[in-house]
């Protein structure tokens, strides 16, 4: 079975996020005045192999923790789904 | 004694680093591929700095699970010295060997200038032939040397020693105006609790000649070399 | 297999009737559609100079040092040193996507020269936007620098120096030229060739995608317009694996087992593949199903016109095959054999079974040349009649200083220049922003000076002259630090080569770089041509890109451009001529557009350039850099205000010429370079002027707090320096 | 009312994807041999003023085409809930 696990990394708060700040000011330069607030993170697409759906979530959130995303600054959130 | 550069594919300041402890201070001075775990007697590590995979991901993520590392580490608890400069202390922290982490700079953009740095410990073996409060011209270039490290996590960094360099004025002012990069507490380099890892943004290896502007790198390699040999000379770990 | 009409598909990707028919009588049948795709690119306008071709010959090339010209990159030899070097464009690849655009132009210039054999050791970038104030223009002035630090900081090639131009004409049509050095042991170069019959084709790099398909054909050969549909065209740059492919290329070169190498730049494989086989009087066999490819189900022509990046194609020696795959695989890349060497003469391309293409590899090579008709613009006699009467002298002179400094095209450059690493290898000696910039070769006394020079409003009105001034001053740059200039590379951007009026720009420009390269004495190596450089705005200003390689002698006698003594004497060379036509102060302070451009004068600019290296070989100068846009005025910020440390100065124009004030100060005059001495070498300096025939004033000294500008006893400017700073220093940056 | 975006951009298919092949090379390394492709992205999330939900949607479209995304080799999508 193939699976694919949607993967987000997100700087954890109160880590300051220039990136979301340069954005956030080009928006309101280009006038979308209602921007509050704007955050930015990594998306991965991961298609894996797996026996069942549990199997390739405990092996995405694994990968999440050893390599896509540093606990220091970062988190993370995954869904997995039946990929075909 | 013998320095060993660690390359890693993407490593791009490997070469300076081994010209300037080779051709400018005569040092021994060994290339060490990333797959092999053979350090090959050297008695400083140096990570150096580049792009390891590109950053692809993140800054060091994937060259910290590199063979080598696993070397490193057992090499870090046997006592040897390991110093990280930019990429390197980048894969430090990724590794854990050192606590804290980098982010963009706060302006969003790579930098590449001269800063100055004040030594604010000089009893570590990268600093030993510095003063204390000493100031440093040396480069920095990178697009993510802004030090990030909870504030309580911090303050016991600082306490303990291991806040090694900071970002300064020409005087040594400490201050927000002369903080390149967004870093908390102007920090520049740090070092691990028992002084045998370091890592810093900036580039002593970019300042080792007067034709390039400046040797005050010098004294970071000269500093390491002094320490090996004191050591060598008391024959035990100091 | 599905019918489809060849000639039709050859219309589509852009080649012209008489081209299908050349194609029918050298095949002796139809083609296949692989074979009207390789045609197509290798006939594009990009890779076969159609119409430009039969001008670049009459660039000189030769010159005081040893010149080679290889196949895709030219230099000089210098103390058994090869230096190579090339430029390239970019433009419409990054006026769609700016930052990959660029990227990926700095990836296929460091291939360029890795081609060669010689490592890459520099980069400089070429750029002109439309203004900043403009959103589209601003973004892709963003992503352009963006993706040129993304990219060569990552590959560890530090870009030093470059030059950027803000103008409307560049709206619609952004240029981004870059250039790459190299420096190789003379012995070591190698060649785009594949001889040797059985000898293996090796293709080594990143797996072929669908990306470019037609980039060059397409993209880089027609106009711009609206069409959505061309768009896909652009890549992704992978800097990572171009670092690796610098370091095992050159670890495999060292093996002395490859027998030619090539870039997969545009044109691909289709490119590589014939060129190399007509350089070696070869054949060359290929069998696509040992292509490594990126997605499935890829058709030959697709697999033989991806203008995939970070790709090369090697001739191994054959049984060494293996030993040259170890070294790719060990960096990480693909290595493959997907053919051999053959004596056909033809490049005979199979997949799946089947030959899919023929051909024989010279007539590939040999694309048709076109003269089209060329007509002088009309534009030029009504743009070239300035009357200063018609220009009113500025009651405030400050003012008008103010405005210059603040000018992006004159302010300080460095919110670019700090977003690249000038300094990884540790080579750069004179930083970029501190005059000419000076690279040392590591184990020798000398070093190598470099820069790009071209400014486009001046070719825009005279581009027979504004060519010849671009040369001229990038040899002043380099003679100012104390560098013999070299070497040109060049890279010629225009319109449709098919309006008379652009074709006839095109070819005033050559024939002005060629004329003034060949009274310097300076060969032209390399360059490219970029045309169809238009957009619903119109066609950009004709831009003949300089870039100019010098050698300076002695690294240690090498001066910056700006003031590093408090109390040293300003002095300026050369004649403050009645000039205001064509300099920044008309357009910026007047808002006209008008010319002539600043006359100039071959011979005394020679004589200059030498008076100049004797001087710094003597090391009577402090710090010496040339006049150029903005005027004397401007030069004088740039030096007081460019250093580690911040300098007043108070100057005197009384005995500059009895000209009017905004002519001294903004005029734009060639021939002039202005330098700071220790007091004492005063003498010795007026001496040697006067015996070169170089005039020569003292205009006042380095000193105090503020720019101070007089003629006489009239203060023209008095400016504090810290403001100064601040207007020069955050131009660009307020707009970024 | 507040509301939050939440914007994924994507690499049209066919656009090669350097960062994708390299963390799925390092995957491998770590031995998830049963990783097949990586894509990677970027992820934002916007904290925005409006009116109404249909407003908010809007106006995150808007921004995704004229900022967040370059169509010649991007595409994205996104979802909007109500913020609180
Ligand atoms: N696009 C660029 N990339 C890198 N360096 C640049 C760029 N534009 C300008 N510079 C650097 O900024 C400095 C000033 O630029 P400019 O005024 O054009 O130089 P010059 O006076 O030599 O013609 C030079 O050192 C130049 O190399
Ligand atoms: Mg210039």
């Amino acid at each position: 079975m193939k699976y694919c696990g949607k993967v987000v990394v997100t700087l954890k708060p109160g880590v300051f996020d220039p990136q979301g700040m340069t954005i956030k000011n080009a928006l309101h330069t280009l006038s979308y005045q209602e921007v509050e607030e704007v955050e930015t993170g990594k998306y991965f697409r991961i298609i894996l192999k797996a026996v069942t759906k549990e199997e390739a979530e405990r092996r995405v959130q694994e990968m999440c923790e050893r390599l896509l995303a540093n606990p220091v600054i970062e988190r993370y959130t995954f869904e997995v789904e039946e990929f075909r | 004694m013998r320095f060993g550069v660690v390359v890693f594919p993407g490593s791009n300041c490997d070469y300076d680093c081994f010209y300037a402890l080779r051709d400018v201070l005569g040092q021994d001075v060994v290339f060490l591929w990333h797959k092999n775990t053979d350090l090959q007697g050297c008695d400083c590590i140096i990570l150096p700095g580049g792009f390891s995979y590109g950053d692809y991901l993140r800054t060091g993520a994937i060259a910290r699970f590199s063979p080598i590392m696993e070397a490193v580490r057992d090499f870090v608890l046997q006592g040897g010295l390991v110093l990280g400069i930019c990429n390197g202390f980048q894969i430090l922290l990724e590794s854990g060997l050192l606590p804290g982490a980098l982010l963009p700079n706060r302006n969003g953009r790579f930098i590449c200038r001269y800063v100055y740095l004040r030594v604010e410990n000089a009893n570590t073996p990268f600093t030993c032939l510095c003063t204390p409060g000493e100031i440093l011209r040396i480069p920095i270039a990178h697009y993510q040397g802004n030090f990030f490290l909870p504030q309580d996590e911090l303050g016991i960094l600082t306490e303990r020693g291991q806040v090694v360099f900071r970002y300064c004025g020409p005087q040594g002012e400490v201050s927000e105006a002369y903080n390149p990069n967004g870093s908390v507490g102007n920090v520049a380099g740090i070092a691990s609790s028992d002084f045998r890892v370091m890592g810093m943004m900036p580039h002593p290896e970019r300042a080792c000649e007067e034709i390039l502007g400046s040797v005050d790198g010098r004294k970071i390699f000269l500093s390491i070399v002094a320490w090996l040999e004191e050591k060598r000379y008391a024959g035990c770990g100091s | 297999m599905q019918v489809v009409d060849p000639e039709r598909v050859a219309r589509e990707l852009g080649l012209r009737k008489g081209e299908y028919e050349r194609i029918l009588s050298v095949l002796g049948r139809a083609p296949t559609l692989t074979e009207v795709a390789m045609f197509s690119v290798e006939w594009s306008e990009h890779c076969g100079y159609l119409h430009s071709k039969q001008w670049l010959e009459f660039l000189p090339r030769e010159g005081r040092f040893e010149v080679l010209v290889g196949e895709d990159a030219g230099g000089i030899v210098y103390d058994g040193l090869a230096i190579v070097f090339k430029m390239e464009s970019h433009n419409h690849p990054s006026q769609i996507e700016p930052k990959q655009g660029a990227a990926t132009g700095i990836g296929g210039i460091i291939r360029d020269i890795l081609g060669s054999g010689a490592r890459p050791i520099a980069c400089l970038d070429s750029l002109h936007f439309g203004p900043l104030d403009d959103p589209r223009s601003c973004y892709v002035a963003k992503g352009v620098v963006e993706g040129i630090a993304w990219y060569g900081n990552c590959v560890g090639v530090p870009t030093v120096a470059g030059e950027v131009w803000f103008y409307p004409a560049f709206r619609g049509n952004c240029l981004v030229n870059v250039m790459c050095i190299g420096i190789a042991p003379r012995g070591r170069l190698a060649r785009a060739v594949a001889k040797g019959v059985g000898n293996a084709i090796m293709y080594v790099g990143n797996k072929t995608g669908r990306d470019g398909i037609g980039g060059c054909s397409i993209l880089a050969s027609q106009e711009f317009g609206e069409n959505e549909e061309k768009r896909p065209s652009v890549q992704i740059g992978d800097p990572f694996a171009e670092k690796c492919l610098i370091e095992a290329t050159l670890e495999a070169l060292a093996t002395g087992y490859i027998v030619g190498i090539k870039d997969m730049g545009a044109a691909g494989l289709t490119c590589s593949s014939s060129e190399m086989a007509a350089a070696g009087e070869s054949g060359i066999d290929i069998n696509l199903d040992h292509v490594p490819v990126r997605e499935e189900g890829m058709e030959a022509w697709e697999i033989m016109m991806s203008e995939s990046q970070e790709r090369m194609l090697l001739c191994v020696l054959k049984e060494h095959e293996e030993e040259v795959r170890n070294i790719f695989k060990k960096w990480g890349l693909e290595a493959e054999v997907i053919g051999r060497v053959t004596d056909t003469g033809r490049v005979t391309i199979r997949y799946r079974g089947e030959v899919v293409a023929d051909i024989p590899a010279k007539e590939l090579v040999r694309p048709p040349v076109y003269v089209p008709p060329r007509e002088r613009p009309t534009y030029l006699d009504r743009i070239n009649d300035l009357s200063l009467d018609n220009v009113p002298l500025p009651e405030d002179l400050e003012s008008a200083f103010r405005q210059l400094l603040s000018s992006p095209n004159l302010a300080s450059k460095r919110w670019i220049f700090e977003q690249y690493d000038h300094m990884v290898q540790t080579n750069t000696v004179i930083l970029p922003g501190k005059g000419t910039v000076v690279l040392r070769v590591k184990g020798k006394h000398w070093g190598i000076a470099v820069t790009t020079d071209c400014n486009p409003f001046y070719c825009f009105l005279d581009p027979y002259r504004g060519a010849q001034i671009a040369v001229a001053e990038a040899a002043r740059n380099l003679a100012s630090c104390g560098a013999q200039p070299a070497g040109v590379t060049d890279c010629l951007n225009f319109g449709n080569p098919e309006k008379p009026d652009r074709y006839w720009q095109f070819t005033e420009a050559v024939l002005g770089l060629s004329d003034a390269c060949r009274f310097f004495g300076i060969p032209v190596v390399s360059g490219n041509v970029s045309f169809y450089n238009e957009s619903p705005f119109g066609a950009v200003y004709p831009t003949p890109t300089i870039g100019m390689v010098g050698i300076v002698e002695e690294i240690d006698k090498v001066v910056g451009g700006h003031f590093v003594k408090e109390g040293s004497i300003i002095v300026l060379f050369g004649e403050t001529k009645e000039e205001i036509g064509g300099s920044e102060y008309l357009r910026v302070v007047h808002g006209i557009e008008a010319g002539p451009p600043p006359s100039l004068d071959l011979s005394f600019e020679k004589r200059l350039q030498e008076f100049l290296i004797s001087c710094v070989r003597d090391r009577l100068f402090l710090s010496a850099c040339d006049v150029s846009e903005g005027g004397i005025a401007i030069t004088l910020a740039e030096a007081a205000l460019s250093g580690d440390k911040i300098f007043g100065v108070d100057v005197d124009f009384a005995s500059c010429g009895d000209l009017r004030e905004d002519v001294l100060l903004f005029g734009e005059s060639c021939g002039r370079v202005l330098v700071s001495l220790e007091e004492e070498k005063l003498q010795v300096l007026m001496d040697r002027a006067k015996h070169w025939g170089i005039p020569c004033v003292v205009l006042g000294k380095v000193q105090g707090e503020h720019i101070v500008l007089r003629k006489g006893k009239k203060t023209l400017v008095r400016l504090p320096v810290s403001q100064a700073f601040e207007i020069w220093e955050g131009a660009i940056a307020r707009y970024v």
